[in-house]
């Protein structure tokens, strides 16, 4: 569904993306992790048209997306949401979500909706008339999600949507991972709190500055040490291994 | 007529350096002001005409020649400036930029206005006993307050770009300018450097004022005249950039000289707008502004 | 130089009714709140009071207040009892709809007249507002003769426009040339870029050339100029016998002082209501205004009102500029024409205005003539700064000295 | 909902009401006033479209008033076109003008005070152009002929145009009420809001942003013809001037931006305080004085505007994009 | 005796709480490190530590003196230096100007030697020393944010997330470069993310989880700790 190949960015002098290829299949959960400033955002952001690749394709149901606008690219299909969560400030939850619903309808009356659809499928319905900048840190991801989901998208791109949640809170969130993917909708997700990653992942990528160090399974990918080691630093996997 | 205007064109020239350097003044402050609180100043006008005044009634009242009067107007100027931000502008506008913008209009509104009351709409000029000497450059003349005012502003700049690089407030200025938090880790009061350039950019237009007055005359609106071509500076040197408020105001400077040559002084106005918007559109950041 | 501040003594409160209007503005409700005062006659004065014209405008307030207390000290309209004039004020604050909606206002009011208003735009729609309550309008300054030629019954204009006074220019400087035995043969004109500066410059281009002066450039500019070099140095390469401005003040002033620094040469500068000839320039700037010719609207010396108004207006701190004797003229001619009407009767006051055969005396006019509101006995006379005082030049039957020609 | 209804309650009693006060209203002086602030608030109203709700300041926004009264005032003195159709060539002209300016400043990614100071100079290049070229009548202006009469969009008393500006504003209000339940109007929220944010959601911002200056061009160009012919008179000064652009964002910011009533509300109050202040004070100078102090002294103590102040539950603080730039840089 | 002391601080921004109870206390000479993923407020507390933003609930004592109403300045007065995340370096600066004003609130009195002192730990900053900061790759900029904090003379270093972005090389570095100034008898507070380095040259570390502190010890007990792998790795 969506191929990328051979991807990179530079800033300066710093290669922040460094030819990375990879691919995610429909209906799949998949995880891209890595230590912070590793790349990840930015690979998102190339992917999803905010940031313009210096090199590298990027195909998405076997058409090259490049160069296209954001827009453009989430009315073929696919969404992200960002790691800082972006709400209108200004505006009720209902009125956020409408806003990602009007993407397939002009009538507000079925934007309207939608938008209460999608706020039962996350869990907001109680939420709806509430300013989105008296929400919770959970509710902003939340709602992320739902603004996201609101689009009718194929291919949902999630940064970091639990990044400081509370494991009651993910618990929860995964659930309605989860459920948006029995829906039918493709889910490329970066992820910090590995819990979930394990949980929910079908396959996992792990990026290291800059570079895609391994991939496969999140349980295989837990215990490659190349990957312990970029997570917890050098000599991490021996100092485990001795621990355990 | 064409071969007579470009026989002009050395002296159009000059004419624009000159003219240059005093824009730059103006835009000085502003693009400070600009720059490191990131506002828009819209009482610039009216206080370069309050400035233009307290030259004209030092001269007036005291017979203290205008250049001399820079001593006195500029810091009183920077006291000016620092109150009105700090107790003023700063404290009501709650960090809201449109509400910084509306409460500059007002300031302007309320110190034009205060001018024609206390000063009648009576236009004013100063007679320096050296106002019509000039230098001889065979294709033109050189008046003696154009020459000094165009080295005073050069001067003015150089000591304002030595402030800026060399002293710990002007590198906390420019520091805040880029990264606020950053100050703030190192201890820098953010509000205090805020008011501070507020009075940095209102003693410049102190020091412009001073050396304007000789070569052009004050009334309550005269200030607005400046506003636009300042703006345009800015705009065109970049942000912040002392540098560029002198390569800018002499481009400016140029462009409308030149301009007004080949096109006529009516039209060759255009020159300026026209540029204000090419380099917005090709270079925003402006010649010497960094990209964010 | 003139710091005082014009207080004016009117009653604006007393005719609006204060806070009764307030009230009813805020509540969006009217009720009829006119309190028409006994018998004062009412003559309403809008001018420009703030923004850029502010000067002009207290200078004309002044004039037509000075007017007005005269008129009351000397019995008032005597063919109605002797009713007191009394001015309502109003501030146009340079926008053209401010001015229109002053006049809606003084006609609640119960104005019986109204002058002003300064800027040619402003007087246009405000004499327009005026003419749909035929309210009786005379135009103190305003050079657009688009002003009295679009043949409203209602609007007056005592002094020139600049049809009449670029003719007039024409004829003065011709005079002024053979007397000198017509050394002058070529003129540069640098005018400003609106109406007044661009429509006079027409017509004087074709009025010189009845007087064999050729117009070799024509120079526009815009307003706000902030820099008159490349104009000085064009004049300058072109040689031109007499340089004639026709521009507002600011600019007047900052060429007059460019002409100079560049030391351009010639006969003389010889502009047509110049905005900034006056006497403070002539205090301000001695060196460069002497010898300076303007042709404007300008009281008669020889005359003992016209010295008494200058006296006074002097003792009182101002300066005598052409505003204040102009205002002085339009408020005399209103209220001849209330003297005569009898009454404040719009239709005979009109009626009477456009008969009007006043006496301006402190003017150097002929019989006043009114057609289609245009007085045709007026005339502009040329002026020149000498030794620090403003003489008439020409024509000669005014002339109070002879002209400094070629200014050497 | 309920909330809607009642709006619509509100709005169609205070049409009634506005509608029927000249009967009420001898004084054509407050008719005039009146009309005046209708006028301003309508222009303050295209204002707030694109400022107010799609978050892009402008500073120029005269540019359209003096391009539709010059579009019709040309069309009427030079071809006899009658200005009721001409209203809609100006319409058209102040759209098209939006379109350009539109898209050559948000196609190169300008927002903030760079926004801002673009339309100031288009609108000073418009001011020097018309100046200078031959069929605006130069500096000298257009004079047009009084000849009341609806094709003419003239009125012998002042009624007649209260209610020309009292139409142009419920359309105006209509514009913004539609909006604001609309799709059209949620994505320029949503640009105003956060404009990465929409544009991931599938908003074409461009085209929106396009768009929303359009309609602010498109209701400028009508106020051109409403003024011309109100006035008669028009000049580069007049069309292009600072003062009118600024009035627009003022009334629209006091009263509160991105809401439907922000702009009427605004400009009666600043009228009225205008108007009260000229009313005691003969003084030149003192009445803006206070004028001045007053619009600070509100600025200060509401800063969301008088329509925010009273609607405190709807938080509309850090709405717009340059607000938020700065909140952005402070975390 | 401790030098700083936290006692149950709660912190957050606007109506979000992102610290609800932490306690922590570091003595003088000490290095302690506080560990925690991404999101869990490690920030937060830093910011709550320099003044940057107001504790909602909690004292903070730093020489046994409460500075959680103190402005930023009056706390960097007192030597607490906060080195942020993300460096925050003046990009428009040179390197030199960037370190000068390190020493903003200390005049110029030491100026000269503290930047001498500063140039012998990171001698590769001497070549960079009149280029703009914005310009420095990563770990440059590193250093020159922790050479700005060094500047400052202080008492007590706050290192935020020093590690951040770099390459595995340039971390083991950045972590011999900490080890050595902290060998110097400078307190330091490393906040990090990357636990066996962070854990190898501090004495103590703390564990914030869910905005407390979950996990505490001496370093050496902590890596073998099981509970760590599984608050980093949810395994």
């Amino acid at each position: 569904m969506l191929r990328v190949n051979n991807l990179t960015k530079k800033f300066g002098g710093l290669v922040a993306v460094s030819s990375v290829d990879l691919e995610v299949n429909e209906k799949e959960i998949v995880s891209l992790i890595g230590p912070n400033g590793a790349g990840k955002t930015t690979l998102f952001a190339m992917v999803a048209g905010f940031l313009k690749a210096d090199e590298g394709e990027i195909n998405f149901e076997n058409a090259s997306i490049v160069g296209m606008k954001p827009h453009q690219i989430c009315q073929r299909g696919m969404v992200r949401t960002f790691q800082i969560t972006q709400p209108f400030a200004g505006l009720t939850t209902l009125q956020n979500i409408m806003v990602g619903a009007y993407s397939n309808t002009p009538q507000t009356i079925s934007a309207r909706k939608k938008a209460e659809e999608v706020a039962e499928v996350v869990g907001m319905t109680s939420l709806l008339s509430q300013g989105a900048d008296g929400l919770t840190v959970a509710g902003r991801k939340r709602l992320e999600l739902a603004r996201a989901l609101a689009t009718d998208p194929k291919l949902l791109l999630l940064d970091e949507v639990m990044a400081g949640l509370n494991p009651a809170e993910i618990d929860e969130i995964v659930k309605v991972i989860k459920g948006i993917r029995d829906r039918g909708v493709t889910i490329f997700l970066i992820e910090h709190v590995m819990k979930a990653v394990m949980n929910l992942s079908d396959r996992t990528y792990v990026l290291n500055d800059g570079k895609l160090i391994a991939s496969g399974t999140p349980s295989s990918v837990a215990e490659n040490p190349q990957v312990i080691e970029a997570y917890l630093g050098h000599g991490a996997a021996e100092a485990m291994a001795e621990g355990a | 007529m064409i071969s007579a205007s470009l026989s002009m064109l050395p002296a159009a020239i000059i004419n624009g350096f000159m003219y240059g350097a005093i824009y730059a003044l103006v835009a000085l402050g502003l693009t400070l002001i600009y720059g490191v609180l990131h506002i828009i100043n819209f009482a610039h006008g009216a206080m370069l005409m309050l400035a233009l005044y307290a030259a004209f009634f030092l001269f007036d009242l005291f017979n203290i020649d205008p250049y001399f009067s820079i001593l006195i107007v500029t810091p009183c100027a920077f006291i000016f400036g620092y109150l009105i931000y700090r107790y003023g502008i700063g404290s009501l506008a709650k960090g809201k930029d449109q509400n910084i913008l509306l409460i500059t209009l007002g300031l302007s509104i309320i110190i034009e206005n205060g001018a024609l009351f206390f000063f009648s709409g009576d236009q004013q000029t100063v007679n320096l006993t050296y106002g019509f000497e000039a230098f001889d450059l065979g294709f033109m003349y050189l008046s003696y307050p154009k020459v000094i005012s165009f080295f005073a502003a050069l001067l003015m700049c150089a000591i304002l770009w030595a402030a800026m690089s060399l002293t710990d407030l002007g590198r906390a200025i420019r520091a805040v300018a880029k990264e606020r938090q950053g100050a703030r880790l190192v201890g820098i009061n953010v509000e205090h450097i805020f008011a501070v350039t507020f009075g940095i950019g209102i003693a410049c237009l102190g020091a412009a004022g001073c050396m304007m007055l000789p070569i052009f005359y004050v009334d309550p609106y005269t200030g607005n005249i400046f506003v636009l071509v300042a703006f345009t500076i800015v705009v065109l040197g970049g942000m912040g950039s002392v540098v560029g408020a002198l390569v800018g105001g002499f481009i400016i400077g140029i462009t409308e000289s030149v301009g007004g040559l080949l096109l006529g002084e009516s039209l060759g106005q255009i020159g300026i707008s026209l540029i204000f918007i090419l380099i917005l559109i090709f270079r925003p950041t402006g010649l010497f502004g960094s990209k964010v | 130089m003139n710091k005082s501040i014009l207080k004016t003594n009117t009653s604006r409160r007393n005719f609006l009714g204060g806070t009764a209007a307030t009230v009813a503005l805020t509540a969006g409700v009217g009720t009829p709140w006119i309190a028409q005062a006994a018998s004062n006659v009412k003559i309403g004065l809008i001018h420009p009071a703030t923004g850029w014209a502010a000067y002009p405008a207290a200078q004309l307030r002044y004039g037509a207040q000075m007017a007005i207390a005269d008129i009351n000290a000397a019995g008032g309209i005597k063919s109605m009892g002797g009713a007191q004039l009394e001015a309502l004020l109003g501030d146009s604050q340079t926008k053209p709809e401010i001015g229109a909606a002053e006049v809606e206002k003084m006609n609640e009011a119960g104005v019986h007249a109204i002058q002003g208003c300064y800027q040619s735009a402003v007087g246009l729609a405000a004499s327009a507002a005026a003419a749909k309550y035929n309210i009786p309008f005379s135009v103190d300054v305003g050079v657009s003769d688009k002003l009295v030629q679009r043949g409203l019954p209602n609007v007056f204009r005592m002094a020139d426009g600049y049809g009449r006074i670029a003719r007039d220019a024409a004829t003065n400087l011709g005079e002024i040339n053979r007397l000198a035995g017509s050394p002058a043969k070529t003129v540069i004109i640098v005018h400003e870029e609106s109406e007044f500066g661009t429509g006079t410059a027409k017509l004087m281009t074709a009025a010189l050339k009845e007087h064999s002066i050729e117009v070799i450039d024509t120079i526009k500019h815009a307003n706000p100029t902030r820099n008159f070099d490349n104009v000085a140095l064009r004049i300058k390469s072109a040689k031109p016998d007499i340089v004639m401005p026709i521009n507002y003040p600011g600019e007047y002033v900052l060429l007059a002082k460019t002409l100079r620094q560049q030391r351009v040469d010639f006969m003389a500068s010889y502009s047509v209501l110049g905005g900034g000839f006056n006497f403070k320039f002539v205090d301000d700037l001695p060196q460069i205004a002497e010898n300076m010719i303007d042709v404007n609207h300008w009281y008669n010396p020889s005359s003992a009102s016209g010295q008494a108004m200058r006296a006074k207006t002097e003792a009182d701190g101002n300066y005598f500029t052409f505003e204040v004797y102009c205002a002085y003229m339009s408020v005399m001619f209103l209220a001849d024409g209330f003297e005569r009407a009898g009454s404040t009767d719009k239709e005979a006051v009109n009626a009477a205005l456009a008969g009007s055969t006043i006496d301006v005396d402190f003017m150097p006019y002929g019989k006043t003539e009114m057609v289609n509101g245009q007085n045709m006995g007026s005339r502009a006379v040329a002026i020149q700064a000498q030794k620090g005082d403003v003489q008439i030049i020409a024509p000669s039957e005014y002339a109070s000295a002879k002209a400094v020609f070629p200014r050497t | 909902m309920s909330n809607l209804r009642r709006h619509l309650a509100f709005l169609v009693l205070g049409a009634l009401g506005l509608i029927i006060l000249p009967y009420f209203i001898s004084s054509r002086f407050y008719i005039d006033v009146l009309t005046l602030i209708f006028f301003t608030a309508y222009l303050g109203q295209s204002w707030n479209i694109l400022g107010g709700y799609a978050g892009q300041f402008s500073f120029g926004g005269v540019m359209f008033f003096g391009t539709g009264a010059y579009v019709s005032s040309i069309l009427l003195t030079t071809f006899g076109f009658p200005p009721i159709f001409g209203i809609f060539l100006a319409i058209l002209g102040g759209a098209f003008l939006g379109l350009i300016v539109g898209y050559m400043s948000f196609r190169s990614g300008l927002k903030g005070s760079y926004f801002a100071l673009i339309t100031l100079a288009f609108a000073e290049l418009l001011r020097v152009l018309a100046n200078s070229v031959e069929f605006t009548g130069g500096g000298v202006g257009l004079f047009l002929t009084y000849a009341p009469g609806l094709s003419n969009l003239q009125f012998e008393t002042p009624v007649g145009f209260y209610y020309f500006a009292l139409v142009l504003m419920f359309i105006s209000i209509a514009i913004v009420y539609w909006l604001e339940g609309s799709r059209f109007g949620a994505q320029l929220v949503a640009i105003r809001e956060n404009e990465d944010a929409a544009e991931a959601l599938g908003i074409d911002t461009l085209r929106c942003k396009i768009y929303a200056i359009m309609i602010m061009g498109a209701m400028g160009g009508a106020a051109g013809t409403f003024y011309s012919q109100k006035y008669l008179y028009l000049d580069p000064p007049i069309a292009y001037s600072i003062h009118l652009s600024v009035e627009m964002l003022l009334v629209t910011i006091v009263g509160g931006m991105g809401t439907i009533f922000g702009p009427l509300v605004g400009a009666f109050v600043l009228h009225t305080v205008n108007e009260v202040a000229r009313h005691f004070i003969d003084t030149p100078g003192l009445s803006l004085i206070v004028y001045g102090l007053i619009l600070i002294i509100i600025i200060g103590y509401l800063p969301n505007g008088l329509i925010g102040a009273f609607k405190k539950k709807e938080k509309k603080s850090g709405s717009n994009s340059l607000d938020k730039k700065r909140s952005r840089e402070e975390s | 005796m401790s030098l700083i002391k936290v006692e149950n601080l709660a912190a957050g921004y606007g109506l979000v709480e992102v610290l609800r109870n932490i306690s922590l206390e570091i003595n003088q000479g000490e290095v302690v490190a506080v560990l925690g993923s991404n999101g869990v407020g490690k920030t937060t507390l830093n910011n709550c530590l320099s003044g940057l933003i107001k504790p909602n609930h909690g004292k903070i004592f730093f020489q046994d003196e409460v500075i959680s109403n103190k402005s930023p300045e009056e706390i960097v007065d007192m030597g607490l230096i906060h080195v942020p995340e993300g460096r925050k370096l003046f990009p428009n600066l040179t390197v030199k100007d960037n370190l000068e004003l390190g020493s903003y609130r200390r005049g110029k009195s030491n100026r000269s030697s503290n930047l001498e002192n500063v140039l012998n730990i990171f001698p590769k900053l001497s070549e960079r020393i009149s280029q703009t900061a914005g310009t420095l790759s990563g770990g440059e900029q590193q250093m020159v944010a922790i050479g700005r904090g060094l500047m400052g003379d202080p008492r007590l270093l706050l290192l935020d997330e020093p590690s951040l972005g770099l390459s595995p090389l340039l971390v083991e570095q950045m972590f011999d470069l900490i080890k050595k100034i902290s060998d110097n008898g400078l307190t330091v507070l490393l906040v990090e993310q990357n636990v066996t380095q962070s854990l190898s040259i501090a004495d103590r570390a703390y564990v914030i989880e869910e905005g407390a502190i979950a996990i505490s010890g001496l370093s050496k007990d902590l890596l073998k700790n099981a509970e760590l792998k599984r608050s980093y790795l949810g395994l």
